[in-house]
C-alpha cells in the first residue's frame, strides 16, 4: 500500500535509548508534520493536554493550533471533519481518546471514510489515519480496554494496522500518514511504556507485510499488536520445553500478508493464532480459515486460537484472568501434539 | 421578508407553520429585497424551469425502470437554484439524495449526476472537478465534511466557502448537532441550509421535533439562524449569499431554515396517501415557486411569452439530452468493482478480479451469471 | 436461549396461504402485541407508514399511538431510548430502516445493549430486539444493501438471529420479542416477497438451534438468511450431477450451534459457508475455523467460503456479480473434490 | 436569582462567564429564593459535607492504590446533592463517572458506589433497588436512556421522573442532541441537569462552543431552559424541583445548566496544571459551595458549631465506613466473567468458564496465573 519508500531528510537520525512506543509515536507524528504541512493532528486532549497518553505531546507548541489543536468532545464530527479536509487535501491525523469512544464514528468510518474512493471511482482518496488505543492489561475501567480491530478489518477500504514493537509503531505510523488510503491505526495500550533503545529507522517502508520475529520449525505462533511480545515470551519458554516456535507479527491485518503466514505454516505444519479480542467472530477465525484453506494438506494438527474470552472486556481486578498469558499459549502449543 | 433581532436571529416576517397543526403553506412573501437583481433572478429562474423539466424527466426515467429510484425535488426548485447561484465555481457544495436538480444546476452533466439512481455506480461525477461532493444518503453525516473542507481551505489560505443542504429530518441526527456546534466554535466558513419540507418520509414535522423553527437551533451554538419562505428564490437567494458573503468574509457559519414542500412521494417508490391528504398537497401546488417567480419577473418586464418560449424549448433539451444519456449509456463495468477500493489493491482483491473476470469469460456473457 | 417454549392462545392459527416473509414478520409482532402489552414498536416510519417494508404495518391502528409509533429521525436515540424503556419492564422492538443506517446506533448497541447485563451482573437485563433489514439483491443504492451481521456477532452480550424462511421469520421472531437478552434480528430483505402456504407456527421455540434443511452424505453447505434458498436451489442442482449435499441453516449465529455443524460435517468430511457480506474477516470466517479445530481428523477436504468480495456493497446495476450465486456454490463443491 | 422570558428560558441575574476569557467565578447569588426550606437545606447541607468527606477519602483510595481510578466532584457539591435531593425514590437517577457523591447522597452504599472504581466489577450496586442507573462513562449515552425510561413509566401509568446528569464536555455530544429533541417532541417526564464544570478534561468550555450559555441549546427543543449558580445549593436544588414538577405534572423535559467548577483533576491520572493555572482554581475556591450554604444556614440560625461537629462526625464514620470497607471487600470471583453475560450462558462460555476454573485450580491460585 501507501507511499513509495523514500529516504527522509528532516530530523529522524537515531533517537534518545529508552525510547517508550508512546514516545516514537510522537516523534513519527513530529517527523511527518515537518516532513509535510498538510498533515494535521486534532482530537480530544491532544493540543495542550498533549494526549491522555501524551502521544501528541508539544505538536501543538511546535507547529501551532492550526496544524493540532483540539476539538470538543464529539467523535462523528471529528473523523467527519478529516474526511471533508481530507478532500481538500489534507492529511489528518485523528486520536480517538479510547478503542470504545470510536464507536460514535461508526458510521463515519464505514459509511464514508471506507467508501469514498470507490464511491467516487478513486477521484476522491482519504489518506486519514485513525489512531485508536486499543486492549487491555492496563487497569482500566469499562469501556477502556475494547480491542475493535475485527470491525475494521471486515470493512472493506480501511488499511488496519497495528505495530507491536517501538520501531513498527515509529515507521508504520509514519508510513500510514503517507498513504494514499484511510488507515485504522490501532495501538497497544499497554505497549506505549514498553522501552526499546533503538535508532528509529531513516526510511518509510511501504507497510502490508508481516514480520518473523522469531524462526522455528516445530510450530508457528501468528501474534499482532498486544500478543506479539506473549507470543516471544512463549517462544523463549517453549524452547526450554523443546519447542522450537516461528513467531510471525502481523502488523498489517489489512492488507494480510498471507504468503509470510501460509510460507511458515506450509513449513511447520502447525499453527496458534494469539489476540486480545474475544475469539468469537475475531480476526484469528480469518487466519485460520485462510490458513486451512490455502495450508491444508501441509497441516499435521488444527490450528488453534489463544484469545480473550467472548465476554464484555472484564473489569481492572479480573482481566488478568482474561488476557492470553504465555502460560495459554504453551498449553495450546502442547495440544498441538497431543492429539494425534 | 425578514427582521432581525438582537441575537442576530433573523426570522421570517410570517409563521409559516403552526407547531402541532399539518404543515400550512406560507403567507405570500412580503416583497421580495432588492439585493437580487434582475439578471440573477431570470438565470435563477432559467435554472428553475430547466431544473423541473429534468426532475419530471428523470420521475419518468424511474417509472420506466431505466432508475433504480428516484427521490424528486418537484416544488423546492427555489431552493435547489437559489442556494447553488450563490456559490461560486470554487466554492464547496454538498448535497443530498434529493438535490439532483441542483446538482445539475452546478453545472455537472445530468447523465452523470442521475448515475447514483441508474445504478450504475455510486457517483457518476468527478467531486474535486465539479466541487460537489457525492450526493450523501445517509442523513446529515455530510454535514461534518462540509466543516472540514471548510476548516481546510481556510488552512491552506483559500477564500473557498462549503454549503451542505439537508432536509428537516436530518436535523434530528447528532451529526446534525455536532457539525453545527464545531463549524461555530471554529469559526468555520460553512453555510448550513435546511430544506424543511415537512416531511421525513411519512413523518411530519411535527412529530419530529416541537421547535416551531429550525432556525432556533443556532442561537444554541450561538450562530445566525434564518427562516425564509424556501418557495420564494428571492427570499432563499439573498438570504444563503448574505451567509454565503459573512462565512467568505470570516465571520463564521449561518443557519439557514428554507420552508419549502415536498409535493412529490418521498421517491418513486413511496406512497404518500398513507400519510397525507391530496388537499395539502394541492394547497402547496399554490404556492408554486416558479410561477412565482415569473410574475416577478413579468412584473418587472424581464420575462415574456417569448423569452418563456426558448427557456421552455431549453428545458425540452435538456430533459431530451437526459433521457437519451440515460438510454443509451454504455453498460457499467465488473472490474471497477476491484479497481477502487484501495489505491492499489490487495492481493486477494486482484484475485477475486481475475475469478469473476473468469467467470464473465466462461458464461455466454453477464446476463447468464448468477 | 430466551423464552422457554411455551403455548400461545391468542389468534396463532394457521395464516391465509401465499404469506410473505414480510407478512409473517408483521404478523410475528402483531401476535407479540395481543400477547403482552409490555411489547412496543417504534422507529422510523413504522407508525402510519407501517415501514417502509410495510413490516409494522397495521400496529399503530390496531394497538395505537403509545404502543406503536414514529420516532425523529435518530438511530442512536432510538435505541437508547429503547434501553431506557426495557430498564422499566417493557420490551422494545426497534426497526432499524436498512442496515447501514444502524450505524449511528453502534455506541448504543455495543457499549450498553451488549453489555447492560453483564455491567449489573443479571440486575439490569434488556430484552430489546433490534430488527435490522440487511443485504442486498433488491437493487438499493449505496447504504441500502449491507451485511453486517459479522460486527454483531463480535460483540458479546448480543444474540444474533436471522431466519431463512418465511415460518423462522414468524417464529423467530416471536422468540426474540420474548427472550430475555438483547437480539439483533436480521431480515433478509431479498425474502421479504418470498412466499410460503403455511400454517404459522402456534409454538413459540427457544431459539438457538441450526436446522438441516436437507440431508445429504457428500458435503454439507452452511448457509443462513439471505444465502439459504441458494444453498438449497445448488443442492437440488448439484444432485442432477451427483453430489448429495446436505444444508444446514444456521439460524441463529450467536449462539452457534456448533454441534448440529460439527455432527454434519464429520459425517460428510467436506463443507462450504455460504454467506452474502465480505468473505474477509466475516462470520464465515469462525465457521470455517470452528469446522477446522473440531472436525480437522474427519475432514477429506480444506472447508471452502463462498461469501460476497472484499469490496464496498455494488451499485445495483452490479450487484448480480458480487452475490453469492448457485454457479459458485456448485464451483465450489466439485472444488471440494478436485484437489486431492 | 433567575428572571424569565417569554420562550420561557430562565436565566441567571449574572453572566458566569465571558465566552473566550478563561473561566470565571460566579457573582454572589442574588439571594437565595425562598422556595427551598431550611429543614431541606439543612439536610442538604449534611449530604454535601459528607459527601466532600467521601469525595476526598476516595481520592486517598485512589492515591494509595485501592482504587484503580477516581474521578472526584470536589466543589460541585451543590450539583451533585441539591438534584439528588429534589427527586422521589420511586424516581429514576442517571449519574456519569464524576458523580459518585451524587450516587452515596442517594443512600447507595459507599463500597457499592465504587466498585466501578475499585474495578472489582462495572457496578456494584443494584440498579432496580436504587433505582439508579450504573455510572455512565460513554459520554451522553445515558440521555436516551433516561427518555426511554422516563416514556416507559408514562406508558404504565407511573408518574415517575428521570433525571440524567451531564457535563459540559458531553454536551457537544451527538446523543445529547437526540436526547433532548426526542425528549421535548414526546413531552418526556425527564430532566437533564448540565454540570457545566468548566472543563472537558483539558479542553475550557470556550474550546468546546461558541455558545455563553449550555442553557440557550433548549430553545432550539422549545423547551425551557434554566442557568443557575451551580455552586449555590439554594439555586440548584429550587430550579431542580421546579422542572421535575413540571415533568410529573406531565409539562414536559428542561434543561438545566448549573455553572460550577472542578476543583480536582479530571481524575487522579490528569496533570491540570498542563491546561489550567492555579489562580484560577483558587478564584473558585473563594467560591465553595458548603461553606456559602454554612453561612446562610448559620445566618437563619438552624447551624451552629455543636451542629457543625456532629456533622463532621457524622461524615467521619462514613468515611471510615468507605474506607475499611474498600480495604475489607473479598476479592471478585472470575466466575462472574461468564455469569451474567446472557440470561444462560452459551455452550460455547461453559466451556470457557470450565476452562478458566481448571486453569484457577491447577495453579497455586490466582496471583500465578497470566
Ligand atoms: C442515517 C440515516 N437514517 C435513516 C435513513 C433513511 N432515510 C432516507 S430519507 C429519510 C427521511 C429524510 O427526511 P429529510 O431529512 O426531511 O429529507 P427529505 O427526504 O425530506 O428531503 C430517511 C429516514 C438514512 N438515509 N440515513
Ligand atoms: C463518547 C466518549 N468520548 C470520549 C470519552 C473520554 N472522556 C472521558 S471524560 C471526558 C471529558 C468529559 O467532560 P465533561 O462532559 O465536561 O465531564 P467532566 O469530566 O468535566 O465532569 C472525555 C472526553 C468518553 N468517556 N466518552
Ligand atoms: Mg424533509
Ligand atoms: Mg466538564
Amino acid at each position: 500500500m501507501t507511499a513509495p519508500a523514500q529516504h527522509d531528510t528532516d530530523g529522524t537520525a537515531g533517537i534518545a535509548p529508552g525510547t517508550t512506543l508512546a514516545k516514537a509515536l510522537n516523534r513519527a507524528l513530529h517527523d511527518e508534520m515537518s516532513h509535510d504541512d498538510r498533515v494535521v493532528v486534532f482530537g480530544e486532549d491532544v493540543g495542550r493536554l498533549g494526549g491522555v497518553f501524551r502521544v501528541t505531546d508539544g505538536l501543538a507548541a511546535r507547529f501551532g493550533e492550526q496544524r493540532c489543536f483540539d476539538t470538543p468532545v464529539a467523535e462523528s464530527a471529528i473523523l467527519g471533519m478529516a474526511i471533508g479536509m481530507a478532500m481538500y487535501g489534507l492529511r489528518p491525523v485523528v486520536e480517538m481518546q479510547f478503542d470504545a469512544f470510536a464507536y460514535p464514528a461508526f458510521e463515519q468510518l464505514a459509511s464514508h471514510l471506507a467508501k469514498m474512493r470507490n464511491r467516487t471511482r478513486g477521484a476522491v482518496s482519504l489518506p486519514v489515519v485513525v489512531r485508536v488505543p486499543y486492549g487491555g492489561g492496563i487497569g482500566g475501567v469499562e469501556h477502556h480496554s475494547d480491542s475493535s480491530e475485527a470491525y475494521a478489518a471486515h470493512t472493506p477500504g480501511l488499511h488496519v494496522l497495528t505495530p507491536g514493537t517501538v520501531e513498527d509503531a515509529y515507521g508504520m505510523l509514519r508510513a500510514a500518514v503517507r498513504g494514499a488510503d484511510p488507515v485504522v491505526f490501532f495501538e497497544p495500550k499497554r505497549l506505549y511504556w514498553s522501552v526499546a533503545d533503538v535508532a528509529l529507522p531513516t526510511e518509510v517502508e511501504p507497510v502490508g507485510r508481516a514480520v518473523i520475529r522469531r524462526a522455528g520449525t516445530h510450530a508457528t505462533l501468528v501474534a499482532y499488536g498486544p500478543t506479539v511480545p506473549i507470543a516471544l515470551a512463549a517462544a523463549e519458554l517453549g524452547a526450554a520445553e523443546g519447542y522450537d516456535l516461528e513467531v510471525i507479527d502481523l502488523r498489517s491485518l489489512v492488507p494480510f500478508d498471507e504468503q509470510t503466514v501460509h510460507e511458515s505454516v506450509r513449513r511447520t505444519g502447525r499453527a496458534i493464532v494469539v489476540h486480545e479480542a474475544s475469539g468469537f467472530a475475531g480476526f484469528g477465525a480469518e487466519v485460520v480459515a485462510r490458513i486451512c484453506e490455502e495450508c491444508f494438506h501441509h497441516l499435521e494438527a488444527p490450528v488453534r486460537r489463544v484469545t480473550g474470552f467472548d465476554i464484555p472486556y472484564p473489569p481492572p481486578r479480573l482481566e488478568r484472568f482474561h488476557l492470553p498469558s504465555v502460560d495459554r499459549v504453551l498449553d495450546a502449543v502442547s495440544s498441538l501434539w497431543r492429539d494425534q | 421578508m425578514a427582521t432581525t433581532d438582537q441575537t442576530g436571529h433573523v426570522r421570517s416576517s410570517y409563521d409559516v407553520r403552526s407547531p402541532r397543526s399539518p404543515v400550512e403553506p406560507p403567507a405570500r412573501s412580503a416583497g421580495a429585497p432588492e439585493t437580487v437583481d434582475l439578471a440573477t433572478s431570470l438565470a435563477a429562474y432559467r435554472a428553475m424551469v430547466v431544473g423541473r423539466r429534468f426532475d419530471i424527466q428523470a420521475t419518468a426515467l424511474a417509472k420506466q425502470g431505466s432508475l433504480s429510484v428516484y427521490p424528486s425535488s418537484y416544488g423546492q426548485e427555489a431552493c435547489q437554484v437559489g442556494v447553488v447561484l450563490a456559490l461560486r465555481a470554487t466554492d464547496w457544495f454538498f448535497p443530498t439524495y434529493r438535490d439532483s436538480v441542483a446538482v445539475v444546476t452546478r453545472g455537472v452533466d445530468p447523465v452523470e449526476t442521475l448515475t447514483l439512481l441508474t445504478g450504475d455506480w455510486h457517483c457518476g461525477y468527478d467531486p474535486m472537478a465539479s466541487r460537489t461532493a457525492p450526493h450523501c444518503t445517509p442523513l446529515a453525516t455530510q454535514a461534518p465534511h462540509a466543516v472540514g473542507l471548510a476548516l481546510a481551505a481556510r488552512c491552506v489560505g483559500d477564500d473557498t466557502v462549503a454549503l451542505a443542504l439537508c432536509g428537516d429530518g436530518a436535523t434530528s441526527e447528532g451529526d446534525f448537532h455536532e457539525a453545527l456546534n464545531l463549524a461555530a466554535v471554529r469559526a468555520a466558513p460553512v453555510v448550513f441550509v435546511v430544506q424543511n419540507n415537512g416531511y421525513a418520509i411519512s413523518v411530519p414535522f411535527a412529530k419530529q421535533t416541537r421547535a416551531t423553527s429550525l432556525a432556533d437551533r443556532a442561537a444554541g451554538y450561538r450562530m445566525p439562524g434564518v427562516r425564509v419562505d424556501g418557495n420564494d428564490l428571492l427570499a432563499v437567494h439573498s438570504a444563503v449569499t448574505a451567509a454565503v458573503d459573512r462565512a467568505r468574509g470570516g465571520r463564521g457559519p449561518t443557519l439557514i431554515e428554507a420552508v419549502t414542500y415536498r409535493i412529490a412521494p418521498h421517491t418513486n417508490a413511496d406512497d404518500p396517501s398513507r400519510y397525507r391528504d391530496a388537499a395539502e398537497v394541492e394547497r402547496w401546488r399554490g404556492h408554486d415557486p416558479i410561477r412565482r417567480l415569473a410574475a416577478h419577473l413579468r412584473r418587472h418586464g424581464v420575462l415574456d411569452d417569448d423569452l418563456q418560449l426558448r427557456i421552455d424549448a431549453d428545458a425540452e433539451s435538456f430533459a431530451d439530452r437526459t433521457r437519451r444519456g440515460v438510454r443509451g449509456r454504455p453498460a457499467p463495468d465488473p472490474a471497477d468493482l476491484f479497481a477502487h477500493v484501495y489505491a492499489a489493491p490487495t492481493q486477494q482483491l486482484a484475485g477475486q478480479a481475475r475469478q469473476l473476470a473468469a467467470e464473465i469469460a466462461a458464461s455466454a456473457g453477464p446476463e447468464e451469471t448468477s
